[in-house]
């Protein structure tokens, strides 16, 4: 057991670091007081740059085989890049669906043709990915969805509504999970496709949220033509591929999510030492060293759990119980941490930004607001905790 | 004993509910989110006819006489409503110290008015150091040729920018402790010196304003009650408004529990409807506890606030401090059962969602009260 | 809306105040720190004495019907005796389950025979009764009840076991529920028996707890003949004769548990007053005042809940949604009370009575784990909770 | 990075839970509750063939040498076992004491006997104020002819009714800060004046004692290291001894964790396992959360005792302060779970849950960690 880099991981880190010294965009760093839940629909443009930079610099599909674009590294650079980026304060990564969940997916079951044609274009942010599996009526309960497609030649017809899309907005493609077999078992006529968001018939709409914000979509599909070529993984076997796809999400959003909770954690242990309470700073209070220490050491645990399971990946083994807690502590963590950011203004906790009153420019009423969506995108933490409670403790289906 | 409400006031809970179903929808209150006053003219002179903006003044003020139970049934009702508009910065926090602290005078002339619908008063007392207690109070008064000058910044005004007048809490004097010294004015909105701005809020269901006074000028009558004695009717005003906006949350987290219910019954997953799992009953009964408590301690300090007066500060504490957690609570509860529709802006729930959050930090959080609980039951 | 006592309710809790000032036993108020929870195995001789007295005085039975030994008072007489007892920290009555249960079901669903015969000596503590309900493979799903009762001329004669059964030792009766008709629909084949527990074939086995106390049984019937009238309400009817003993059991918990708490709520301030943390007065500890104030609150909220819903039985209305309530917030509040005990103690909290190091001889050691069963008994949580979503919100059964 | 256990540390856990499952089941565990020693000599002498009483020592002192990840993995499985014995007491805070302040021959003397089962050893630092800070040590030695007298109350002792020997805490001097002025006096048991009293707990697998000393004299070759300078080597054992008590709550969690799961998995109520009912499959989630990270947090600290010391302290304390918690709350849901059966004293359960409440108070519960955290995080 060693916590410690080897040194040829901290040379990779030293490399990560002085690039992010180097090439750090200032106009953003100085906006991100609360974590990088910066609102992303607003800077789409900004990211798809950045990213490309990212790319140019190497630090993009590290753990990719060389063939398809990456780095052919391990999951322990990709932790670490995530760890130095977010220790930086850097910018997120934009096409993060195309990243961690199409490309892998299509390098898992893609034709040759297939492999040559996407995963490139993910890489250097040419091509933005999107997600279209929930629907309204299809959500926990995934596989009862219900947008159809039928086959008509070398095509199939895709006609339905998705839900939930987030970077739809700026997506070249999605990720679609269709029903092409409406008479087998729900679980087996589904078929995954790679669905051009261009093609004729399919139009977004924003989802506005409690936030304000419309980071999500609905989208539609109106008799919407898809190349017999762009199925991933053969028809009828979307359930499959996108099982495949969702454990990639997991583990994406486990390195991610690590170092998201870390820098909102700097922030508001920032923000607590620049509040008063009662006339004294909030530090001094011996209820807020209380909550502070507590989030600290749930963040912590958070981080120790993800290298156990890493460590798990790095030697060629399957991640076990250490792994499938991740999402639900995050959760409780991280909305527990917004609930405190809150806490701490007092009655300044109403200000957004647009006034000078507002503390850290009203980002954090923003986070507050955002982190509600945390226990139900990606999975509800009721569903997390079902999956927990048969996959890794054995106990019997519902 | 006798813990219950009476005919009258089921009376006037049913028509209340009924009037804020009919006039107060929430494409009402969603209109009145961008709108800068939150309220309509129309809207304000309904109440006024229905005797809500007087309730609890006495007949010879314009008001129906009523007590702070009857008020409370009232305000249960506009929470559950999101009720948008001044009704609680008017009625009570304005119109309170008034009926505390003001003269025969003040009284007569501007509790009329507010129970009429002819003008609103609203509290100037928190400022920037966000406290809750007397030291909040810094804002400066001098004396001086016949009147006094103010001086200073009051935040989180709820509603000045559409107030006629505003009772301002002013240090006049630094006393031995912070509650000696404070004195309170009633000052006309228009006073020169004085600058009101709106706020952007996360509940945009209520306003809160920023007011300004820069060398105020105002006259002796301007003067509430006695020089530097200003904290005690102002700590009453606060306890009581406490009590009823805890009614109000109240309210709002009955209807977060009906909302979160029925879809219970009728959204599907996996081939039945949510309510039967057990991670969702479970949930809606936790809802059900907090609410019903709340609910309960609410009651007694509406009670203790007209019967029992010397009890009213614990009373008012406990209640806060319970229900602040408890609406909450409730409403991440309703969001999160809800799915992702509870976190679109087209579902009504983000509404209560942000007066619960608004809420629960007006008048101090559940930990200051707890401390205050602490002090009151001299642990 | 009034808290207060009428003119005759203030006079009836004068007269109860007089006579306990006068009538208290001092060697039991010694004893009683933290709470009324004294290992009431130790002490039934004393018990049955207390309850004796009671009676003589006219407190017990308070809201019964005159004919049968009551006084014919309401609810909020029975709501007041409670109220004082427990500020005189007076010690329970022994009789409860008779009192609470047996009596009023008795009352409600006897023949006139039984109704003369059985009450009058319940009230007198006479006859102890104890309840004949759960066993081992029928705990939350009590209607799966397997113990026999079989017709055999003017007898029925039982076999099987009962569990959990508290004060069976003691116990002259049992309110039993047995299966009469193993063929019918499992709620519809069981009879509620009026059993003598001291009829050949009864054998009671005192289950050692984790407090190392024997408070409940296992109960053993081996060929034990029971007459016929003995059947309460009508064979194969016992199911809906059970449930309103259950109804009284809630009404009638419901009232103690109010008391219970407060007088534990006031013996946890008094223990904090004496503590010291990090050398200082425990309650100068801001996360102590914080812990103890919510206590008060939440002690505060279930007396006033309470009080809702007595007022709706002396008004003649059924209680609501506020009844339902009482024995989830009971449970939270007192075992988080009990374990804020232990938390005051720091390494003391070990220490039973025995040594003069322990903490007011060590009861709180008792009540802190026999609070752990709190949550089991007399319904579980789980129960409580499907109860609510069920029958109070009206949501579908799982 | 590599954080996970080694090959060889895997074989000590499968190796380490074969030995308890034989030697140490629950009735091995019963029938030591009432044994005043708690533990047989030739379980004890078993532990010393398995190399398991002088783990972490060095070879020189008749040890294995390994470190403390390794005896991480073996605390895990006595936990597991509820392991009953002076094991704790006497290889980890008697032993650790002598390992980092005693003298190079007491090292070599004790250390031996310790490791060979021949001795025990345990420390006596808490005193009737239970406190875990330096100003926790009060009892005097005061310097005189050639030695020490010392007087006081030692309480909360462990296993001092079987030990040969007590690293006793005392105070020398009364310096500036509580840290200074500790010195640590290694005092045979059978020493004139000094008196044990077994104490009765609730956690009858855990023995502890208070020690009465009434001027004890011992000689300046009692004295471990410098006069005066005892706080900095007892704050190291008390941290190290703190993780190692982790790794055990850990290790008796998972045990109620696998209790709970199995027992879910069989007991039916309403035609169903009631595993299969979200209200105990959600609970049984939330076990696995906490004991996941537990270990995690735990694990960690292991690893910073050994190579990066000067985090120590905080590492120790972010472990008790979480473990603290969940393996209170992991107890309780086991309960729960349960039902009526885990409230029997026959079930194991209780043996678990009443060490699980031991040793949340066991060097300072969550919330005194929680502090000290913040103190190190420089809050």
């Amino acid at each position: 057991m060693d916590f410690r880099l080897t040194r040829e991981q901290e040379s990779f880190r030293d490399e990560v670091r002085a690039w992010l010294r180097q090439n750090l965009p200032k106009e953003w760093t100085s906006r991100v007081i609360s974590g990088p839940d910066v609102p992303r629909v607003e800077a789409y443009k900004f990211l798809r740059e950045w990213q490309k930079r990212l790319f140019d610099a190497g630090f993009i599909g590290l753990t990719w085989p060389k063939e398809y674009g990456g780095r052919g590294l391990t999951f322990m650079e990709e932790f670490i890049l995530h760890e130095e980026m977010a220790l930086a304060k850097a910018p997120p990564v934009l096409n993060i669906l195309g990243i961690a969940m199409a490309g892998p997916t299509i390098i898992a079951y893609g034709t040759e043709e297939q492999k040559k044609r996407y995963p490139p274009k993910i890489l250097s942010c040419e091509e933005i990915w999107c997600q279209g599996y929930s629907e309204p009526n299809a959500g926990s309960d995934l596989a009862s969805l219900q947008t159809r497609a039928v086959r008509d030649g070398d095509h199939f017809v895709v006609n339905g509504q998705k839900v939930w899309t987030s970077i739809a907005q700026a997506a070249d493609w999605m990720m679609l999970l269709a029903r092409t077999d409406p008479d087998a078992p729900k679980h087996k006529g589904i078929t995954y496709f790679l669905l051009d968001m261009h093609s004729p018939g399919v139009s977004v709409r924003p989802l506005r949220q409690i936030t304000g914000d419309a980071e999500f979509n609905e989208v539609f599909f109106e008799n919407v033509r898809v190349p017999r070529e762009n199925v991933l993984g053969g028809v009828n076997n979307g359930w499959q591929v996108g099982i495949t796809t969702l454990m990639y999400e997991r583990l994406a959003l486990g390195f991610g999510l690590q170092v998201r909770l870390r820098i909102a954690l700097d922030a508001l242990v920032g923000l607590a030492k620049r509040t008063k309470k009662n006339g004294d700073v909030a530090t001094r209070d011996p209820i807020v060293r209380q909550k502070l220490a507590q989030l600290w050491i749930d963040t912590e645990a958070f981080k120790y759990t993800g290298a156990r399971a890493i460590t798990k990946l790095l030697r060629g083994e399957m991640p076990g119980a250490e792994a499938s807690t991740g999402k639900i502590w995050w959760c409780e963590t991280h909305q527990r941490l917004q609930d405190i950011a809150m806490e701490l203004q007092g009655p300044y906790h109403q200000l957004m930004g647009g006034t000078d009153w507002a503390l850290d420019q009203g980002l954090w009423q923003y986070t507050f607001l955002r982190s509600r969506a945390n226990s139900v995108e990606g999975g509800t933490t009721e569903i997390q905790k079902n999956i927990i409670g048969e996959r890794v403790l054995g106990l019997p289906k519902g | 004993m006798d813990f219950g409400f009476s005919q009258e006031q089921e009376m006037l809970r049913a028509t209340a509910r009924k009037f804020f179903e009919n006039e107060c929808p929430s494409t009402f209150v969603r209109q009145m989110l961008d709108d800068p006053a939150g309220v309509t003219p129309d809207f304000w002179q309904k109440l006024a006819e229905q005797g809500w903006l007087g309730l609890i003044y006495p007949e010879a003020y314009g008001g129906v006489g009523l007590g702070f139970v009857d008020l409370t049934v009232l305000m249960e009702e506009m929470g559950r409503a999101v009720m948008p508009g001044p009704y609680f910065s008017s009625v009570l926090l304005g119109g309170l110290a008034l009926l505390e602290a003001g003269s025969e005078s003040q009284k007569k002339e501007w509790l009329t008015k507010i129970s009429a619908g002819a003008a609103k008063v609203t509290l100037a007392w928190t400022e920037p150091n966000a406290r809750w207690d007397a030291a909040a109070v810094t804002l400066q008064a001098r004396e001086g040729r016949g009147g006094f000058a103010l001086s200073g910044t009051k935040l989180f005004v709820h509603d000045a920018h559409t107030a006629d007048a505003l009772v301002v809490a002013a240090r006049t004097a630094n006393g031995a402790s912070p509650e000696a010294g404070v004195s309170l004015f009633l000052v006309p909105r228009d006073a020169r010196g004085l600058e009101v701005k709106l706020l952007p809020t996360m509940d945009q269901t209520r306003k809160l304003c920023e007011v300004t006074l820069k060398d105020v000028q105002v006259g002796a009558a301007a003067l509430m009650g006695e020089k530097n004695t200003g904290w005690q009717p102002l700590a009453r005003v606060v306890d009581r408004a406490t009590v009823a906006l805890c009614a109000e949350m109240c309210g709002g987290a009955q209807k977060i529990l009906d909302m979160t219910t029925e879809y219970a019954k009728i959204r599907v997953a996996f081939g039945k409807p949510i309510g039967s799992y057990q991670g969702v009953k479970h949930r809606a009964a936790d809802m059900l506890v907090d609410v019903e408590n709340a609910k309960s301690i609410t009651y007694y300090a509406a009670w203790v606030v007209d019967e029992q007066v010397a009890q009213a500060p614990l009373a008012a504490s406990m209640a806060k401090a319970y229900v602040s957690d408890a609406y909450r609570k409730v409403a991440a509860a309703g969001i999160q059962l809800h799915g992702g529709i509870g976190f679109t802006w087209e579902h009504d729930l983000h509404l209560y969602f942000k007066r619960a959050k608004g809420s629960e930090f007006t008048f101090g959080d559940a930990t200051y009260h707890r401390e205050r609980v602490a002090q009151l039951i001299n642990l």
